[in-house]
């Protein structure tokens, strides 16, 4: 089957596992008529109906309680945080709980949770809804950190999730969702119509080349290569990797790809520091340093909220163009 | 249904003469709520240019729109009490309420269009407008309205000001813990801070009676010893009177009061709503009060005013509206080395 | 003063009559209420040893140090209504409850004690104390009890299970926002959670006057159309009629209930306490309501044991009390290794 | 005049500026009788009265929130976090508004708010009374980060603070504060009577050195000063530096540092990845790669909760013998 997006494959690898497993049910703020809204429950509620796809009010720190405590007992809830930037509303039940009680039991409370999120911004969303913020949870234990940038990829990892013991976290790029009221930067292509799974702990050359190593995530990606695809009309060969997953993070590919080029541009649409660039920066360099021919080089959000105006907002979120351009510096160096 | 019925014009001369309100009182009021129902309309015009078909990101205004159109009486009513060093904390729907407190229409419409001469020259946008001269501000985050200006309220207390807070959310975010934990907290303090909800029936897509215990948010402001008050948000007048005593209470300092407004919007949660949870008949039934026509037919009944002087108020708050509108269109966007300003101070 | 006075001997019989407890439950609840007091006075004792001066990195059981004593009858009257199925999440101060849901004594020293034969091997400690088999969980974080017991019973619905889950908290506790969020979602949803505030007048160093608006809870579950009831907390048999209600109440599938509990907890709020904000003539006051010899009291005049009798409840609690002591002092300490495993299932 | 630990150093500080500034208040569970728990405000409850030191109910969300308005019309709030573990539950006033509002306000609206908050672990109090977590803090724009391990420095910074319209988080660390109940691994040393500030942005020395460099913050500073003495005896020469703000960062001081001596341990008690050692690890890379002689090493919390039972907790937390090792480590390498 043809899917546009990562919102349909999300949702569709969910309706797959319902149906396979009772103990599936979904929680959150308008996971019934508004799918979400960015379309990752959307559908489920035509086919599941009330008492498997519930509305919650706005009270994220309860309903992620809530998640604790019905996993606990046995249940496999699927929360959605509709904006990652609402995790301070209900930080505390997913950092201190939903990540920890299975290793402060003793082992005994598996929390087979997972939470999806949208991230990102490039819409003109402003401060409070444009945010990446998966780092946060990537330097936390406990959490599993997915951010799928292809609908291949959210379908089967989304379904490794529901089958995962553990709190999975699945950042979804609202540029790439696929949906009519958005940008989209993504990709339509055939995905398997059965269930499948992706491996957590993957990354995947996008783009195989010699001259640069441009590492990402999500939107960055499809950015990246896009970058790379001039940068190969000047006859520069990037090689693109996509991350996947950020824990966890596979250090083999990116260091195999590093020791290749030698010349390493991390992109991220998260905040620049104490983030992830520096933790793929310190990966790289430990085990490449001798490699390197020049500094590893970043680009993401440079310690800014994320401004309203167009401009301002172009100016903070990398972009093909900055990419590009900082790719040709490293080059240059 | 809680809208109360229509008071007789005799009623209606003795609830406001009891009220102190005086007729130009409630044509500022007629005035300042179709200033409010016009720059929204006009913004949802711009809003949709170059959106077709809808993408949030394209046009001249991007991002959400959430907008107000049916609440104007709230705003308006609530807010007709309070002084320019008043504090007013709104929420993701905030435009009426930066109206209502005097905001300028200029800066404001600027700010909606991201220009470099808006409110807070661009970075804001709708969701976060900021006026420190009009002592207004908000947030997108919901819940997040009630303990700031619970603060204020604090900092006034605590400076021996005579001034209140006022909070704005909707009927969604009183679920939020948010609200209890400022209800609470405002009441044994005795903080001058006034919660006013909007209870338009739905948070997003989710209709209250789907995620809410009770039919009502009163009677929680009652279990925190708060006095609370249901009124008919669609009667500029209703919300006047009953936002006037609890001003007064705040001033003198003798605690917070809550207020409950029942109202609609007769637009979608934001722009681009398909409204898939309501249906169109519950639309028209709300709109036969709008809260505009309702005060303009008393106005006209009580001989407060004649059509004449009505149509005049319009095309003023037309003028003005368009004015505003015209200066966002023209003014520049900030330059794109302001994104790296002003994180601190 | 909110205690109830004591009831006549023929009032007495006359309730316990009505309530279905047999004298042998009395005797048992008797027998659990003394366990949990030894408990904590053996693991009171420990805990000082070796920490003078005071430190708590000190001796053999290290960190913070919560003890219920004075609490007891709230978690066995309350918890004599429940079956091992039925999910109960308590708090920093969860020992009574442990011991009143049946979690084994020895496991639970152990854990107390970091030991690796301990319920969580070590690794969660005192404040958090987790056991799969009795469906038992705890938290150190304020108000975080609540919506994981909704969770819980809303699994149980979703599971068409007649199970119930109990939320435990202090009165500090519910002050947060947790407590109303999950007040109205249990509510409107009819999730089968019983919530118990035990009220023992202070958070921490603060007394609850000082920072609630209203002197009890329990008007705040009547705000979200949760049946809220106020018991005598030093009374295990008030405690337990009344949740016996609430857990009918919920196995049926009718929805929530609240509980508040008067209680007083008689050592400090953790060891080390200086308690500079009580006065010794409270905790005096407080002690002539001792939950353990109100009810010895009553045993003895309803004739439903004599004081050998209940010496050799006593003298039993102590021995298990000792043996779990003992099992956890000789057991040893998980290899350093174990720290960096089971981060993911 | 001598002080003990940093947490009279603390109230010290806030006590004078509270005399100076009658706008600051001081808001949070129990900053009365009981000094916050950690003895950042003890004494200023009998010096100033309940007006001025206010005990809150257990609600992160809202004396956050509180803050915020407060701060808006005009008061400098104190407010005290309890432990910083107990972030999620008031983490969207935070970094949201706290931190942003001046920025979404076009600078309209500066937030002069000084966090006062516990970090770290190792008496003993498990997975959530433990962590240390600035980085989270250091990752969202609008934050200062302040750590001081010294109380001459936990005073000026403080009045620093105090002084400056931005919010500040000071994350004083358990085993600093010099409190009888704890573990005391700091120093007592003079302090000045009178007010002093101390710039943020300023990393320092603490003991000069040419084989390796040590970095850290808090008690970790204190532990490889330990390490350092230890080395020194074996002939080695360790440079210890105590960056005391991650927000400003002194760049300059750590890459002076590590281009001497080529050679660079990250000491950290926050969680491993995607955190402050990656960050540092990024800077100097980016500045200095090609003077480091191996790849710089880090240690910090293994990416696993706190655990509870002493010799697992010990097993996590950096100490005086693993800083050793793996400085020993790195230089044999
Ligand atoms: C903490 C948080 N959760 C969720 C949202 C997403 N959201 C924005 S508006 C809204 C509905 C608000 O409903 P209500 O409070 O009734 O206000 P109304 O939109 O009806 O004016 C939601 C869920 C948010 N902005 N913040
Ligand atoms: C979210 C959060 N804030 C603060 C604390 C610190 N703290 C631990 S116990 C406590 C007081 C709790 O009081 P109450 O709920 O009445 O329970 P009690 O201790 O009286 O049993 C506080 C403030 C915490 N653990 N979690
Ligand atoms: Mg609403
Ligand atoms: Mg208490």
């Amino acid at each position: 089957m043809k899917i546009r997006g990562i919102a349909q494959a999300i949702s569709e690898g969910i309706r797959q596992e319902m149906e396979r497993n009772d103990k599936i049910v979904v929680l959150g703020e308008d996971v019934t008529y508004w799918g979400a809204v960015f379309g990752f429950t959307m559908g489920l509620f035509d086919k599941f109906g009330r008492k498997r796809i519930i509305d919650t009010p706005i009270t994220e720190q309860t309903f992620m309680g809530m998640g604790v405590g019905a996993a606990s007992v046995g249940l496999h809830p699927v929360i959605s945080l509709m904006f990652v930037d609402f995790l301070g509303a209900g930080f505390d039940q997913m950092f201190n709980h939903m990540a920890k009680n299975y290793y402060m039991s003793g082992g005994q409370f598996p929390m087979p949770i997972t939470v999806i999120t949208a991230i990102g911004g490039g819409y003109g969303d402003s401060s409070q809804h444009s945010q990446v913020l998966y780092s946060i949870f990537a330097h936390l234990p406990g959490f599993k950190v997915v951010v799928p940038s292809t609908p291949y990829d959210a379908k089967g990892l989304t379904i490794k999730a529901l089958r995962d013991q553990n709190p999975v976290i699945i950042f979804g790029h609202k540029l790439l969702t696929g949906l009519p009221f958005l940008p989209f930067e993504g990709i339509e292509e055939e995905v398997p119509d059965e269930p499948y799974e992706i491996d957590f702990g993957k990354a995947i050359v996008r783009k195989e080349g010699s001259d640069i190593t441009i590492i990402g995530t999500a939107l960055m990606v499809h950015r990246s290569l896009k970058a790379a695809e001039m940068l190969e009309k000047e006859g520069i060969s990037a090689e693109v990797i996509d991350l996947r997953t950020l824990v966890p993070l596979d250090e083999e590919t990116i260091i195999k790809s590093a020791k290749k080029t030698g010349k390493v541009l991390i992109v991220d649409e998260d905040y620049m520091s104490y983030g992830m660039t520096g933790e793929i920066a310190f990966r790289i360099q430990s085990k490449a340093l001798r490699e390197l021919k020049v500094p590893i080089s970043r680009l993401a959000v440079p310690d800014v909220p994320i401004p309203f105006s167009e401009p301002l907002e172009n100016a903070v979120i990398p972009s093909v163009k900055s990419i590009y351009d900082e790719a040709k510096k490293l080059l240059m160096h | 249904m809680i809208i109360k019925p229509e008071p007789t014009i005799k009623d209606l001369s003795f609830i406001i003469d009891n009220s102190g309100l005086k007729p130009n009182d409630l044509l500022n009021m007629y005035k300042r709520m179709v200033t409010i129902r016009y720059f929204e309309e006009e913004i949802r015009k711009v809003y949709h240019e170059g959106k077709n078909p809808f993408n949030m990101a394209s046009g001249i205004i991007r991002g959400e729109m959430h907008l107000a159109i049916g609440q104007e009486a709230v705003a308006v009513g609530s807010l007709y009490n309070v002084r320019v060093d008043d504090v007013v904390i709104s929420t993701h729907r905030p435009h009426h309420h930066a109206i209502a407190k005097g905001v300028d229409l200029k800066k404001l419409a600027a700010e909606i269009f991201g220009k470099a001469t808006g409110l807070c020259r661009g970075k804001g946008g709708h969701m976060h407008l900021f006026d420190k001269e009009k002592n207004f501000a908000c947030s997108g985050i919901v819940g997040a309205s009630f303990p700031q200006a619970a603060g204020a309220a604090f900092a006034f207390k605590y400076l021996n000001k005579d001034n209140v807070a006022f909070a704005f959310a909707g009927e969604g975010a009183a679920n939020h813990g948010t609200f209890s934990e400022t209800l609470n907290i405002a009441s044994a303090w005795e903080l001058p801070l006034i919660i006013v909800i909007e209870d338009n029936k739905y948070a997003d897509s989710t209709p209250k009676s789907l995620v809410m215990s009770t039919t009502f948010h009163y009677q929680r402001g009652l279990a925190y010893n708060v006095p609370s008050y249901l009124v008919d948000g669609m009667d500029v007048i209703d919300v006047y009177i009953t936002t006037k005593k609890a001003v007064e209470r705040g001033r003198r300092g003798f605690g917070p009061t809550l207020i409950e407004a029942i109202t609609y919007r007769y637009v979608g949660h934001f722009e681009g709503d398909g409204e898939e949870y309501r249906t169109k008949d519950e639309v028209e039934f709300w709109s036969q009060v709008d809260p505009i026509r309702r005060l303009e037919n008393r106005l006209l009944k009580l001989n407060f005013a004649d059509s004449e002087m009505l149509a005049k108020l319009r095309e003023e708050a037309r003028r003005e509206v368009q004015e505003a509108i015209d200066f966002a269109i023209k003014s520049p966007y900030p330059s794109p080395e302001e994104a790296l300003r002003g994180v601190f101070a």
